[in-house]
């Protein structure tokens, strides 16, 4: 199928502002799951509440647009109901790691077999730009009007030390190496964290000197570098990206039908 | 049911009625988190529903439970999700999604003592109007109760049932006292009760399927996640595919539709039973475990020939308000019974010709009410002190 | 048959709540009875004072608590000092004469057996002292089947442990056969409430 | 390896929201920013086919045709 | 007030002046989570409260909010937090712990579209019932409006009073067309409204004090964590040491007094506006948002000589149904003038002698309830169709 | 002060089961406390509701016993709003991390100085013995007749993950060990987070034929080593006790006087 | 003075908002009147179609909703097309000529300036569009003072940006001065909602 | 080092719940389970006063008296 016939077109251009990096991580899962050929009637889609979650507005799959932060309760309802479905979630930064925390480090822990895109743009976008728990300190919020100081997880440490099977790291500035990991954290059986850098020109970028799309998308070309690369290396302060976990672990799905096995077994 | 015997007669707790009356429903996806009073009905459930092939699911808290069964609602499954007060509490803003998107689920929350903490393990009847009114902004429920485990399994049914019908979440209300009272229960042949199946969209694929367009009837035909119709679910405001909306005339016409699907459907949503009402000159009005002591105390006066009835309600919301002042119309006095600092007893006031003849019977200290309580009362009202 | 309303009081891992059910059901699913069970914990988690109660009737029972017991059993001092006086004047009482000493005087016909010393002695272990009590209590009081209660055991209970209960039930049926009540006392001590 | 030619970079002026992405970033300068900032492209020859463009897009305005013979 | 000039006249929206209503009352701790329509009352805390040298948390989600704020309020500090329907709804479980403990805080509920996430950015007064009943269990509840910036200035003053004064959380219900309308305010000079300080106990060090110990005029004097006298704070049921009590009495105690505390106190915690009501046989109730449109139309009406008039209700709860009674006396028809399916509608018909005399003049489809609209449904009420 | 003066002893015997963990992490806390000396009168005792959560009642500090999970978020204001308290925070598995994992992550990232107290039975003993989150799988719970399969968090891993300044372990059966844990936890500036192994006789130890305290004690005994212990590299399936981490990091309280600070000067 | 009622719309990075603010404000503070302000956005979460409403008067303000605004302001297209119907007849209508093209005939009085293109040279930057367009309007219809303005200004902006504004409401001022309504046809066009 | 003297190893016999724990661990078995398996101190003198017993109980029912000299 071809990448038109994943979306509702007809709800497009879609409510997302000039620049945002929604609108390209949007772009890459749609690649993503193009390459993988995957029936839109086999996707679900489920999301939370704020920019990043009107994504399944747009979007020609099982769709479900649920409340703020907790996307991932709903969708691991869905998904032990129906295993065979394929299951992304995208989140907030705020949706998925403050108000939302508790699912996602529970999904990490059961490793369910759901798509976790986490689309941190290090803001409150929706609500207008206060600081979210991956803003980190130093930035000028509405409500940090003297730059914040509360530290930021790191989604891939938090993911990892929660028990998540594949994390991975991700930028819309690097959009072929963004669909590419998408296509592995699909493709990955059991819970997958894929963390997007996606820019809020609007909210981030204007009060933090960091300018429009086109200059955060310099400014995340300048800042990341490959895990392991010696860029990575040779500055620490780099954010790195790629594939931080990936193992092989029991999914959740597949572990109750062995229950289910042994129950009617007596 | 564990200790289930011959002839279908059980002698089992309230809590594992409800949960098997879940199952003869055809509940097919259960998830929760253990709180007392409520926890033997995600016990029982975790023991026979893998044996059945159906899904068992512990969360991490109320609102992923809640949120779990929705999900799982939508892939087709009957569901199902238990608590009590504070897990009931915290379940509110998920109620309300259930609602705004028509998910059917049913929702028990064995009552136990509150506000807050309050008293774990002792019963009291303090969530009536927060079944109604717990969630935000304006919408409607059913909530549905009992006072024996015959009649119990018939509600839980019935909930599923209604569940499925009016496309919303159902709430069972019992209580502390109800849920693990053990006695005998008459369990029913497999096609005894009527069970509504999920009404599914017979449009075919690549027709319009319209999630929110009710039918003639009244219904919204589904479509499971996974099947070929594709559409939008959202706690949003939405038009009939379920997309976002802020036109006015939308939003006017969703939230009465709400509304009306439930109140106006009161008729058929209304369970309750009589006890010596023809006659009766003085009515009790009780439900789920006060009934049980209101019925005494009616059968033990009805023995000296005072002329004492019970008009027991299993349906609490949407109020039978027309019903009660129907029942009530006769008598000179009406008491309400229930344990709580008076909440279906201002119901009854709003319905019934003569408000000034309504009185409270209750209990708040945790202890159950007793037919000496209600006596109590009664000789006040007649003006014979206590 | 007279509705009879039994109170079973302890500590919380004494089996009372069991003891309860099995009574309750073998009324309600092989006598042919109406029967009712219900429990209560003090406040302490664990370990606190358990009671339950049980109301047997061949008519339908609509108040399923008990507030004075024709029958009370307790297991423990605690429990004896918390609910010896709701016990309706007249009643039985059951207790065991080594985990309870009354110390006043009840208007009761008040039964005080070694029942968890002989299920020690006999059986070796205390976890069948319920059944033990349900033995004695059956024998003293014939609310149900002996019959009725040993097929509710068995179904309840693995092959591991049928026979230890079944034995704890019959001990417990000796040894009220050959006792005799222990305090024919006919007057109260305290005022009663009454409720 | 096939040769590929560029049949067409295509903008679809009613979704994009005139953003420069595609402008400032494209490798090989194809694009102008034209009347109202829309991006016009003014050198199809330069165009690699390599679609970068296409994947940066955050409005999805951007079809890069390409022939494969 | 960043805009504030000279006279201490300000051009505000409300929601920044129920933020600095709160520091004129003496917040000295706030924490929340943002939300729309009521994130500017934190912005506006986020801004000023450093500045002042007092405490501004940004919270994980609206239960950690409430309970920090709770956790702040016992170490002796006035505290507040602000949300709208769907975080409020998530607070309910808290909410109810700060009315069993009796901890003094300030909730504001600014009210939008719902049920669900409904209408974000859109007017509603929604939530009314929500307020009294969200949370599990009896309760009782102080819930304040306002139609304006200087009322909702001095009602948010109040609302801090009657939390200290009665020991309750006390909730500030407002909607989003007050939270976002800009109108001046005329900045109280510092003295000029009455602030209750926090009562602390008089009890000297190593005398026993009785935290939930009523004095002899009803307040509970508290003493601050960290100070000398050490207690002990639950949801649980408790008696006058705050220690968990299974006892009959003290349970049957304690709720009473809390409920008591306020409903009992329903004269002094009145707040209302009447305009031409001596003479109306038309009765117009309103509050929030929808009065500033009644009012509209009472005005235009009585240029026209037709006798309306407006009560408005600034305290919705506890309801003050013996004031609505006493307005209503006279008047041929009352409406109901509220952005809802019907709240106070109900009440009003349970206060007044005449139920059938109360008409409900409302608007649901997210849009702000014009005079047009209620000039519509006095037409009706007159037989003069629309 | 004597440890007799640090509770309130009329609430003596404690409700707690025979054998219950619970009373020895009283006891080893109470030391702890005594050992380092704190007024009582400076210490805030905050806990959330399950058989842990009962400890406040028997200390004689200022006490708040709160709601399920939500403790650290209450003593999140406790100690913002008076930096100067000491503030302890006794949680069961399922408090900490079920219902309260949000708060738990975000105390951790905000690093706070709370001390936090995990006391892990594996298993919901108040409700009467469903599984936890730090169940792990294999476990008979009333919740889960036929065993477990969920797997466990690894607390550690998971405070570590989201950004602890101090994460430590130790056991019931580890006594002066665990005294000096805590004593470390408390004296620690920052959050800090320890976790019990505390056995739950009652519930878990019956059903998973760990049989009563003191098999359990003796479990304990041999199944933990020391971190970096011989014992401890050789068999990997022994779980650590030890200081897992422990870092100097700003914490949250001294940030916000630098805003106050900030703020004031305009 | 007679009350006006004044709808600002255009979309959102256009500071319709604050320039709505600033009118308000200066009516309110400044010149003694009444004066309220409020705003809506559309469903578009950014970018979309915002609306401010004003209204200034000598009495009292009630209900503070703009029902049928007797001066409507739109600085896009799409805001034009969604609100051009709800301007009272014979109201001011004031539009940026480039920006907007009203393609059909309204009844008012139609003022089409080149504000943001005029911006945009003079002073190189469009983000004080909203200044301009507030300086023209101040010069076709005075509902309050060029001064009060200028007070408000001056006490919202920095230094920084102090200037520029001020010198686009000077630019939207002299603009005006040299206009002539555009439109001067009386007749609807289409049924008009009365709401 | 001074010398220490153990003059006492006490049991509150109200609040111990009678675990065995002390019973079970202490290192110099200097109790044996009594009565209703309350634990008695048999020998007094074997104690070294590691007061590890005092730490371990869940009842706070031990105390370790020491007189150090
Ligand atoms: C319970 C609840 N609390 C708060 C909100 C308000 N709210 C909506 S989205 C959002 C945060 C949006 O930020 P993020 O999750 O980072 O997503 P983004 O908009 O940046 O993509 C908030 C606080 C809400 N809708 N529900
Ligand atoms: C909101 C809410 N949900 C559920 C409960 C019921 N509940 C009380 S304690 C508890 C779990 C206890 O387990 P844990 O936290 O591990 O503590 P433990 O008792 O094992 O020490 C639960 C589920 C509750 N009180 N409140
Ligand atoms: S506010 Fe930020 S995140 Fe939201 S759509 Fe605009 S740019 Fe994107
Ligand atoms: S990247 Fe897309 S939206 Fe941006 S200017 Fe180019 S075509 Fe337009
Ligand atoms: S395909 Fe590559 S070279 Fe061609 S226009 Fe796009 S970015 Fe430029
Ligand atoms: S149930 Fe378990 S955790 Fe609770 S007191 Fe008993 S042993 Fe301790
Ligand atoms: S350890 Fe404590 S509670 Fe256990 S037996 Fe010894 S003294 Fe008693
Ligand atoms: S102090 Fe040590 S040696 Fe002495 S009794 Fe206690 S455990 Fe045994
Ligand atoms: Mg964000
Ligand atoms: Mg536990």
């Amino acid at each position: 199928m071809a990448l038109q016939d994943y979306i509702r077109s007809r709800f497009f251009p879609h409510i997302w502002c000039v620049g945002c990096g929604h609108g390209t991580a949007l772009n890459a899962l749609l690649r993503a799951v193009e390459t993988l050929g995957l029936d839109p009637s086999d996707i679900v889609m489920v999301s939370g509440i704020g920019c990043s979650s009107r994504m399944p507005g747009y979007v020609d799959f099982h769709t479900l647009h649920t409340l703020h932060g907790r996307a991932l309760a709903f969708a691991t309802g869905t998904k032990m109901s129906k295993p065979e479905l394929t299951v992304l979630v995208p989140m907030g930064d705020g949706d998925a790691l403050a108000i939302g925390g508790n699912h996602f480090i529970h999904a990490c822990r059961r490793n369910i077999d759901i798509t976790a895109i986490v689309l941190n743009n290090r803001i409150y976008g929706m609500t207008g730009g206060q600081f979210s728990p991956l803003s980190g300190p130093g930035v000028v919020a509405t409500t940090a009007p003297y730059s914040t100081y509360d530290p930021a997880f790191d989604v891939m440490r938090l993911a990892v030390g929660a028990g998540a099977s594949f994390a991975a790291r991700g930028s819309t500035y690097h959009v072929v190496e963004l669909q590419q990991l998408l296509v592995k954290a699909i493709s990955h059986k059991g819970f997958s964290v894929i963390e997007v850098l996606s820019p809020c020109p609007t909210h981030f970028g204007r009060r933090n000197q960091q300018g429009d799309s086109v200059e955060m998308l310099e400014w995340l070309k300048a800042n990341t570098a490959k895990l392991g690369s010696k860029a990575a290396e040779e500055n620490p302060e780099l954010i790195t990206r790629g594939i931080f976990v990936e193992d092989e672990r029991p999914e959740y799905c597949e572990q109750y039908e062995r229950i289910l096995e042994q129950a009617r077994e007596g | 049911m564990t200790n289930k015997t011959n002839n279908k007669i059980a002698f089992v707790q309230g809590n594992e009625v409800c949960a098997e009356a879940a199952l003869y429903a055809g509940a097919g996806f259960y998830a929760g988190y253990p709180i007392t009073p409520s926890s033997e009905i995600m016990e029982h459930m975790a023991r026979r529903m893998p044996a059945m092939g159906r899904r068992f699911l512990q969360m991490e808290d109320e609102i992923a439970s809640l949120a779990a069964i929705i999900g799982a609602s939508l892939t087709g499954h009957k569901v199902m999700t238990a608590t009590s007060g504070p897990g009931f509490s915290l379940m509110q803003e998920t109620l309300g999604f259930a609602i705004m998107a028509e998910i059917p689920c049913v929702i028990v929350n064995v009552q136990r003592g509150g506000p807050s903490t309050g008293l774990p393990t002792q019963a009291a009847q303090g969530d009536v109007y927060q079944a109604r009114w717990g969630t935000h902004g304006d919408h409607a429920v059913i909530a549905l109760t009992a006072s024996n485990n015959q009649d119990l399994f018939e509600m839980t049914v019935e909930a599923f049932n209604m569940a499925e019908t009016y496309r919303t979440p159902v709430i069972v209300l019992i209580d502390e006292v109800i849920g693990h009272l053990r006695e005998k229960l008459q369990m029913p042949d497999p096609d005894e009760l009527e069970v509504v199946k999920r009404l599914r969209t017979a449009v075919p694929h690549g027709v319009d399927y319209h999630p929110y367009l009710p039918r003639e009837d009244g219904r919204l035909p589904m479509s499971d996640f996974g099947d070929k119709h594709r559409y939008n679910v959202t706690g949003l405001y939405h038009n009939m595919w379920g997309f976002p909306t802020t036109d006015p005339g939308v939003i006017d016409g969703l939230i009465h539709h709400l509304i009306d699907k439930i109140e106006n459907n009161l008729h058929q949503i209304t369970r309750y039973k009589e006890y010596y009402l023809s006659d009766a000159d003085c009515v009790l009005i009780s439900y789920g475990c006060s009934a049980r002591s209101a019925l005494h105390i009616v059968k033990n006066r009805r023995q000296r020939g005072m002329k004492l009835g019970l008009l027991e309600l299993q349906t609490l919301w949407p109020f039978p308000a027309g019903l009660v002042r129907e029942k009530c119309s006769g008598a000179q006095h009406i008491v309400v019974v229930e344990m709580n600092m008076g909440q279906v007893v201002h119901e009854v006031k709003r319905a019934v010709d003569h408000p000034e003849r309504v009185y409270l019977a209750n209990r708040v200290d945790g202890e159950f009410i007793t037919p000496t309580n209600i006596k109590n009362v009664l000789r006040v009202i007649m003006g014979r002190g206590v | 048959m007279e509705r009879c309303r039994l109170v079973f009081c302890g500590s919380g891992g004494q089996g009372i709540v069991t003891a309860a059910i099995i009574l309750a059901e073998a009324a309600a699913i092989h006598d042919g009875l109406e029967a009712v069970q219900s429990q209560s914990y003090g406040a302490a988690a664990r370990g606190g004072v358990t009671r339950s109660d049980i109301i047997i009737s061949d008519s339908e029972i609509n108040f399923p608590k008990v507030v004075q017991p024709n029958i009370l059993v307790c297991l423990t001092q605690e429990s004896f000092t918390q609910f010896y006086s709701i016990l309706r004047p007249g009643g039985l009482m059951l207790l065991d004469s080594d985990l309870v000493e009354p110390g006043m005087r009840v208007e009761a016909r008040q039964y005080k057996l070694p029942m968890q010393r002989t299920v020690q002695q006999e059986i070796g272990t205390n976890v069948v002292l319920n059944l033990c009590m349900l033995g004695a209590l059956l024998c003293l009081r014939p609310v149900v089947t002996k019959e009725s209660v040993l097929e509710v055991v068995k179904k309840r209970f693995s092959e591991r442990f049928l026979q230890m209960n079944e034995k704890a039930l019959e001990l417990g049926w000796s040894l009220a056969q050959e006792s005799a009540p222990s305090s024919g006392d006919q007057r109260g001590s305290a005022p009663r409430p009454t409720h | 390896m096939p040769k590929r030619t560029i049949a067409d970079v295509r903008i679809n002026s009613l979704w994009c929201k005139r953003c420069g992405i595609c402008v400032h970033f494209c490798p090989r300068e194809v694009f102008v920013s034209g009347e109202d900032n829309l991006p016009r492209v003014r050198a199809l020859d330069r165009c690699t086919g390599c679609r970068l463009c296409e994947y940066w897009c955050p409005d999805l305005a951007i079809e890069v045709l390409i022939d494969d013979e």
